[in-house]
């Protein structure tokens, strides 16, 4: 069995030999090359890597990349990923799903791999739509949404991914856009880095059935003004020349959209992202345009003991206990002898 | 420890087997009471069967008919093979307890009850307007009455316990007295007792107390006339070194004796809580330092993902559940036979259809283990005929999943996860590295890597294991090319691979043991073709009938799907095949379809074991209608 | 309209039947062209049938060969009952339709191909070395090349389009081409690119510009000299007013008209979404007007179960979703099973195990729909035969559900969903109220009212519903009790409510027509039987088997469970009995077991239907053997 | 049929005829009562009235009541309910789960009911463990439960029932205790007045399995100092003399106890408490004994169109642009007569 090559993988190093079959101009691929990129980067070897994903046109991710991958099916993969994980904690575990893999079929198990903590990188494709079935409305389309199954526009209000992670007990909550690149590799090596379960949703432009549902903060002449990315430490500065940021409503927990120097606003008014405090995530989550700019970056993050290594540890312990010969607990507590 | 040990002075009478049965309130510790008493019978050297039968209220209100709890045991000298189809001794708690139980007690039995707990409320809460102890009920029967809350009292009565406590001793006075009677011993149950209260050793030293009272009250106090104490021989068992075992636990080990055998070194767990599955996750949680790790998923479906994931990962995956949760695991499953996965699937089957009766017995998912999967989706079957077998069915069910990388379905009951009987620890084989395994497969080179390459012999697919370099392979539920394993749409890859995942389980019937004839001669006027728990009382009825003489044997099924290569054969050879099931008739359905044989049928549907003589009944029909 | 309308100055041949495959790029529209081509051809009398197949991926790279997306149609002047064994005209818009498509083309076929579509880089993305048309791959063909893309653009030039959209007008100047070949006219494709492209009027025009251009080119360029325009007769279709139906929309009218004929006033509609289930969703979403509720559930489990609390409520719950979807669903059918409510499950078969082909259909679901749950748990089970026949099986399956209070299965599967043909508009029966819908029942007075009141005819319960004053009642999973609908843990009830659920569904079959034989007689030689969406090509077969003499008869069942009363008397009086198949053998067993017959399967698993061909070879065997 | 009595029903009137048959002293007890005692003062007719609960000891509650009830299979009742309540919008539904029930099996459908905001009254009896299945740890318990598939304590970080409500997107968020009659009563009615999804956790003691378990907080002689009655409008106050309220930290989103009258506080710098803050919720939602109170009471409430009143508006709409002549629509767009 050949070994991975001393030699740094590159992202190329990352492709399957397999022909990409996302319909042309799918973000879908812009995610691909920044994953490959990033687990260049990250030199992880690709024998320890193991891709999970559920149904979908996102979840035909593991097969253009050459690790370990795993096509399950639809609305389960964070539960295989964790047996995968708990059977071999050695391994370096991703899970791809999409809004209606994730967020319909599958909020159960996405609900109990985030609150469980065990260590998955989890990377929701939000296309808001279901692609592969031709364009239903999903948990996460827009009120009002008319597809194949909601002639007159869906009546379901949409569920934020981000917020529901939060409501999970996720310890680490992020969000990018398929096509920013840098700051969506960046993204994928903090959750990388992160012991335990990371979730992070990917805003993916879907050409067919949704094209152009993110443009509101994705479109080049809006995005300055539209996108604020939430660095943990800084305030929460946004707009072209950083000049409009977020301030804590004095005595209440709402946010207002302030613009230095207007009204004697300086930085200091602008509020601080901390990445520990989950009633700030969940009020950055909840924010839009217009009103609002779109809150991007790690929303929230605050680690706690990875589930896989506290069982590990148990186990370890018990072993430590007890002895490990089948042959003698055969024979339980009394035994007697006939001759 | 033989009873002569206790006889002590009365004499007393030979019994050659007895069955007895503790029934009282949820609350009243019947099953510990029943427990306790198989053990200290078990090592007085009786072969035993029991059967433990309790509502599915945890506690419902105290005194009710519904709130009854029962434990039966059936032991003696010679093999015993069911529970007992009637009772010797009913020891009835409360009056519920005896409303609900009379009934199974043969005409000339003992009851005996604690009068103390006959109170008017009592019994009124159990639906009666007069003491049943007065009444038709029990004319047919002998009857002990003795004041065993009062009797309890005074016992305890030096360890200051509240009345309360003091009234929970009850079970152990009654069980004193039993174990009297038949001459069994009590040392086990002391020490067991003062393990299981140490934390609190008034409450030990009550029980104690209570359970050498009832004890001295047969030996020391004057007992009714016709009420003497019984010597039970030892039944000349196999030599070897015995233990109690129920079947959860015997295939708790199983599995691990069969992990071992396949040289893998993880278990993993996947389950969630349900009746009666619990109690084998229960038992490996306990296990975990032999190399499982049990997983309490948040669902069935996320139970059986998880095996599988860990099955992907180079673990051994297995799971468990009943009916309705086996239900949820249908589509999970069908990934794993498309991915050519080993998995093991528990079935601790109870009475359907839907939530039906958690806590009774079924054989009513066989279809579903069969026949129940969207697609052309074939899995082996196999099922455990007792409790000890449940042992070598467990090892057996790892052994072909691992070997022919196929999910394989095991089914077994809430009667066989709770009943208990005397068992030989068995002895481990040598294992040989790495046999029985399928190896990772070669890879193609430059990075192409087939997982689908098959052994020629079984048709199992390598089992790559990630963390392996060069093996990095992609799978998934979607058709595979039979020669690359990438996603393929050709219509005519699909039927070879339909194919080969068919030849694949079918195959699994050369690896396994020709169709033996449990009881009786291959080939006859009649068979009775049993599988799963119906075992005892098909092979106590078919061995009594021969006895009378009558031509019948018995054939008893592990194997399921596919069926043993010489079973057609064997059928064929008999004139009539009886196929007594509990349920309405599904064994017989596939071997009708299987064999064209015509196979009859003979349903149970009550929850309830067969009793013997119900099987014995229809042999003689079937041969007298032959 | 009559062909000659159009047959304009051109010597036209006569042909009585004609097999077209309009095959391209899945973004080429293909769909859409066969499905006008459908209607013109429809609208002239032709009797036909259709045969969309498309990638499962939405849009594979284009000119990729998975990519390609195909519609087939049989049109003719008989009675047409399959989509056709072999093409007479292949009409490739690139090198990846020619090469897929070709081997499907008979000797001497047409093949009228896009070369403006064949550049080198298509060419390669076939995974062809050079051009397909020059090479050995057409040698046994008619080829037409026509460079369209230029004719279309050079048509489309007046609307100033950008190049990708003109491209897009392609598939009109085919379908205008062929439409000129077999002298259909064009007005209603006119007029439906009209509304499509209302918002859009210059793409409406210039998709009319390239139609009529490809209509023209046939009209009056010189064309090949042995490729002429073509007469086919109209079909002696029985009288009445017809309209072209899939079997997606006939079965959502089935269920309207059954809804309306038991006299109720709503459908509740759960799913979720799946391929190839989904269309129906779509379209009964659109039908809202009629008493359709349409909900898209989270899953399958949240589907199915509100559809079992919607008909809790008092509407008739029905839920529709394919294998994968409906092995989810087991459990919850398992609770409509117990609580016995009216419950329509939908399973639009696809090529399984798991994910397997979603595209591509299959049979392989029977065993699941018949035996795949726990307990045991019967249903009914009814299968759809073709697009119209959807229409009937839709309207019985309510007729079942609601009479006889119990979840009924209807099969149909991903090639019926989406083919159509010309649909004999049906005339709505005269409604009795409250016919066929069982009454609330009688309440026993003092609150306690059983809702498990069994009408002694059918067995079937009463139909509280709430919003009733007086009939507040609780169901649930647990076993109740038979008299007064309260949980029970009695082994006997249990027993006689497991017989009385079994024998509520048995008798299904006296409240449904004998099995009659579809072509034939009523015993002989070979019959030949069959079950859902094989019955055109069986039925093609067994009547030009006849034709040559043969002593063969099609019986195809819709009732698979129960069977018909007379099933077992009907196939006894054949000498053999051929069962084809698109699964391993499933009905075989079927009626294998039940009959004790020896049924011989005959299995076709590629996903593709049965050719007429295949069946008749196996009909001559079958005979041979005999 | 006889009609529901004019009278107006007593609580007694709600019992069913069927002997309850939970442990004796389970909290189930209490709740029932207290259940009984707002149907009658709600004076809904029992006819109108649907119970529709999971399977559990919990869920063993419609059998207990005089109304409509459907006992169904494990956490899927919030699906059925939907079933029912778009089937028949005129009925009053009412969802009884537990914490295995709800929050593992069926948190799939616990989402989806609160995010699409279908009007049922959602109870979620919490007691921390899995009753019915002989007290196995639930997503609720606590971390280090002993249960008998836990032997070592276990190790699932558990989930906030009302954190995940909360991100689920539900719009009336409440909780109260089985014991604390008057206050479930009131909770109760609020849920009941409510529009849409209401989600009421309700701390339930199972004296078999999980004793004791909320005793920090409900103990008779700790309650006052560890209950905070959270009331919209109304200073955030508890203890005894109620004079310990929670103040916002100055420019954070974070939650300190403070006593009036100690280093100068005084009510005004009580935090109000706002019952259409989502992120106050969540903070508040948070706080545990000993550190903190536990806040009771309605946490959230900010009404939206319910989904089936949405629903059945878009049918309307239909209904009247189209003719519902299923014999026309039979006919479809064009047609053709063989004569
Ligand atoms: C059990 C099951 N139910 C339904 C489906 C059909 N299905 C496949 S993908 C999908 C939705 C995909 O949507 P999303 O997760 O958003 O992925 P996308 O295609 O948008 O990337 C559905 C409903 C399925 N394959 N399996
Ligand atoms: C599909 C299925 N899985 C598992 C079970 C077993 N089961 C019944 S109740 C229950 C958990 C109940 O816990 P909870 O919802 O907290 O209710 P409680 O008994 O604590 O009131 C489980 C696992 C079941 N009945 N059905
Ligand atoms: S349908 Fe949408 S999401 Fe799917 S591949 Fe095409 S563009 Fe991407
Ligand atoms: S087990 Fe616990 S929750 Fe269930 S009834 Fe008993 S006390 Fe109540
Ligand atoms: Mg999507
Ligand atoms: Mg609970």
């Amino acid at each position: 069995m050949t070994a991975t090559p001393a030699a740094p993988l590159t992202a190329k190093d990352f492709a399957s030999d397999q022909e990409v079959r996302w319909c042309p101009g799918c973000g879908d691929y812009a995610i691909l090359k920044s994953v490959q990129k990033t687990l260049a980067e990250l030199g992880t070897p690709r024998e320890k890597t193991v891709f999970v994903s559920g149904i979908g046109c996102s979840s035909r991710f593991p097969y253009y990349l050459s690790t370990y991958g795993f096509h399950t099916i639809h609305g389960r993969a964070p539960a295989i990923a964790a047996g995968v994980k708990l059977a071999n904690p050695e391994l370096d575990v991703w899970v791809i799903t999409g809004d209606g893999d994730g967020l319909s079929i599958g909020g159960n198990h996405l609900l109990h791999a985030l609150r469980r903590n065990v260590n998955l990188q989890i990377l929701l494709f939000n296309n808001e739509i279901y692609g592969l079935t031709k364009g239903q409305a999903s948990p996460t389309s827009r009120l009002g949404t008319r597809s194949p199954s909601t002639p007159r526009g869906s009546i379901d209000p949409p569920v934020s991914p981000t917020a529901f992670a939060l409501g999970a007990g996720a310890r680490f909550v992020a969000r990018s856009i398929d096509t920013l690149a840098p700051h969506l590799t960046e993204v994928l090596r903090r959750a990388h880095a992160h012991q335990g379960a990371a979730f992070v949703e990917i805003f993916q432009n879907c050409v067919v059935y949704n094209d152009g549902v993110f443009e509101s903060f994705t479109a080049r002449d809006v995005a300055a003004d539209a996108q604020l990315h939430a660095e943990h430490g800084r305030p929460l500065l946004f707009g072209p020349d950083r000049s409009k940021g977020l301030r804590l409503r004095p005595g209440q927990l709402a946010l207002d959209v302030v613009t230095l120097g207007e009204g004697g606003v300086t930085e200091a008014d602008v509020l601080v992202h901390d990445q520990t405090n989950r009633a700030l995530a969940l009020l950055l989550a909840g924010l839009e345009p217009p009103a609002f700019p779109e809150v991007i970056g790690v929303l929230y993050e605050d680690p706690a003991p990875s589930y896989e290594n506290v069982l590990h540890g148990q186990i370890a312990e018990e072993r430590a206990q007890r002895s490990g010969d089948l042959a003698a607990a055969l024979h339980g507590s009394s035994t007697w002898t006939v001759d | 420890m033989t009873s002569s040990a206790v006889a002590g002075a009365v004499s007393r009478a030979i019994r050659d087997t007895v069955v007895i049965r503790f029934s009282g309130d949820s609350g009243d510790g019947m099953q510990l009471t029943g427990t306790q008493f198989t053990m200290e019978t078990a090592l007085s050297g009786s072969d035993l069967s029991t059967f433990p039968d309790y509502p599915a209220e945890i506690r419902a209100p105290a005194g009710t008919t519904y709130g009854v709890s029962s434990f039966q045991i059936h032991f003696g000298a010679r093999e015993i093979l069911t529970a007992g189809d009637e009772l010797d001794v009913l020891v009835a708690m409360n009056p519920a307890a005896l409303v609900v139980n009379a009934g199974d007690l043969r005409v000339g039995g003992l009851i005996v009850a604690d009068t103390g707990a006959f109170s008017r409320r009592n019994i009124e809460k159990a639906g009666l307007e007069g003491d049943p102890l007065e009444g038709e009920l029990v004319r047919p029967f002998k009857v002990m009455k003795l004041d065993m809350t009062k009797l309890t009292a005074d016992a305890v009565e030096p360890f200051g316990l509240g009345a309360k406590e003091a009234l929970r001793c009850r079970n152990m006075w009654a069980l004193g007295l039993m174990l009297w009677m038949y001459g069994r011993d009590k040392d086990v149950t002391v020490a067991w007792l003062e393990k299981k209260f140490a934390k609190a050793p008034a409450i030990a030293q009550a029980n104690i107390a209570a359970l050498n009272a009832g004890h001295a009250y047969g030996e020391t106090v004057e007992m009714p006339s016709d009420v003497v104490g019984y010597t039970v021989a030892r039944a000349d068992l196999p030599p070897g070194v015995y233990r109690t075992v129920n079947g959860t636990e015997a295939l708790a080990y199983g599995l691990l004796a069969g992990l071992r055998a396949v040289g893998l070194e993880r278990l993993f767990f996947g389950s969630y809580p349900i009746t009666p599955a619990s109690p084998l996750l229960h038992v490996l949680a306990n296990l975990r330092h032999l190399g499982v790790v049990t997983f309490q998923a948040e669902d069935e479906i996320a139970a059986i993902c998880s095996a599988i994931g860990a099955s992907y990962a180079g673990a051994l995956g297995v799971t468990s559940s009943s009916g309705p949760g086996i239900a949820l695991k249908t589509e999970a499953l069908g990934l794993a036979i498309g991915v050519e996965l080993p998995l093991v699937v528990i079935n601790s089957q109870r009475a359907g259809p839907s939530t039906g009766l958690p806590t009774k017995a079924e054989q009513s998912d066989l279809f579903q283990a069969v026949y129940g999967r969207n697609g052309d989706a074939p899995v082996a079957v196999i099922a455990a005929a007792s409790p000890s077998d449940c042992y070598d069915v467990g090892a057996e069910a790892v052994r072909i999943a691992v070997r022919h990388m196929t999910p394989v379905i095991l089914l077994t009951d809430g009667y066989l996860a709770n009943a208990a009987e005397p068992w030989v620890v068995p002895e481990l084989e040598e294992v040989v590295p790495g046999a029985g395994r399928p190896g990772p497969g070669g890879n193609g080179g430059n990075g192409s890597f087939n997982p689908y390459q098959r052994d020629p012999e079984t048709l199992a697919r390598v089992w790559p294991v990630p963390g392996t370099p060069g093996l990095e392979h992609r799978i998934g539920g979607l058709e595979k090319h039979y020669d690359t394993g990438n996603i393929s749409y050709d219509p005519e890859n699909h039927a070879r691979m339909t194919w080969a995942r068919m030849e694949k389980v079918r195959r699994v019937a050369d690896d396994i043991p020709e169709q033996q004839v449990e009881v009786g001669t291959a080939g006859g006027a009649l068979a009775v073709v049993g599988w799963g728990s119906t075992y005892g009382p098909i092979r106590k009825a078919v061995s009594l009938s021969r006895e009378e003489g009558l031509d019948v044997s018995h054939v008893h099924l592990r194997y399921l799907h596919p069926f043993p290569r010489n079973l057609g054969t064997l059928l064929q050879a008999y004139g009539r095949v009886l196929v007594p099931e509990k349920n309405t008739g599904q064994l017989v359905t596939m071997l009708r379809s299987t064999f064209l044989l015509p196979a009859e049928g003979m349903s149970k549907v009550t929850g309830k074991p067969f009793k013997v003589a119900e099987i014995r009944a229809a042999i003689r029909r079937a041969l007298e209608a032959a």
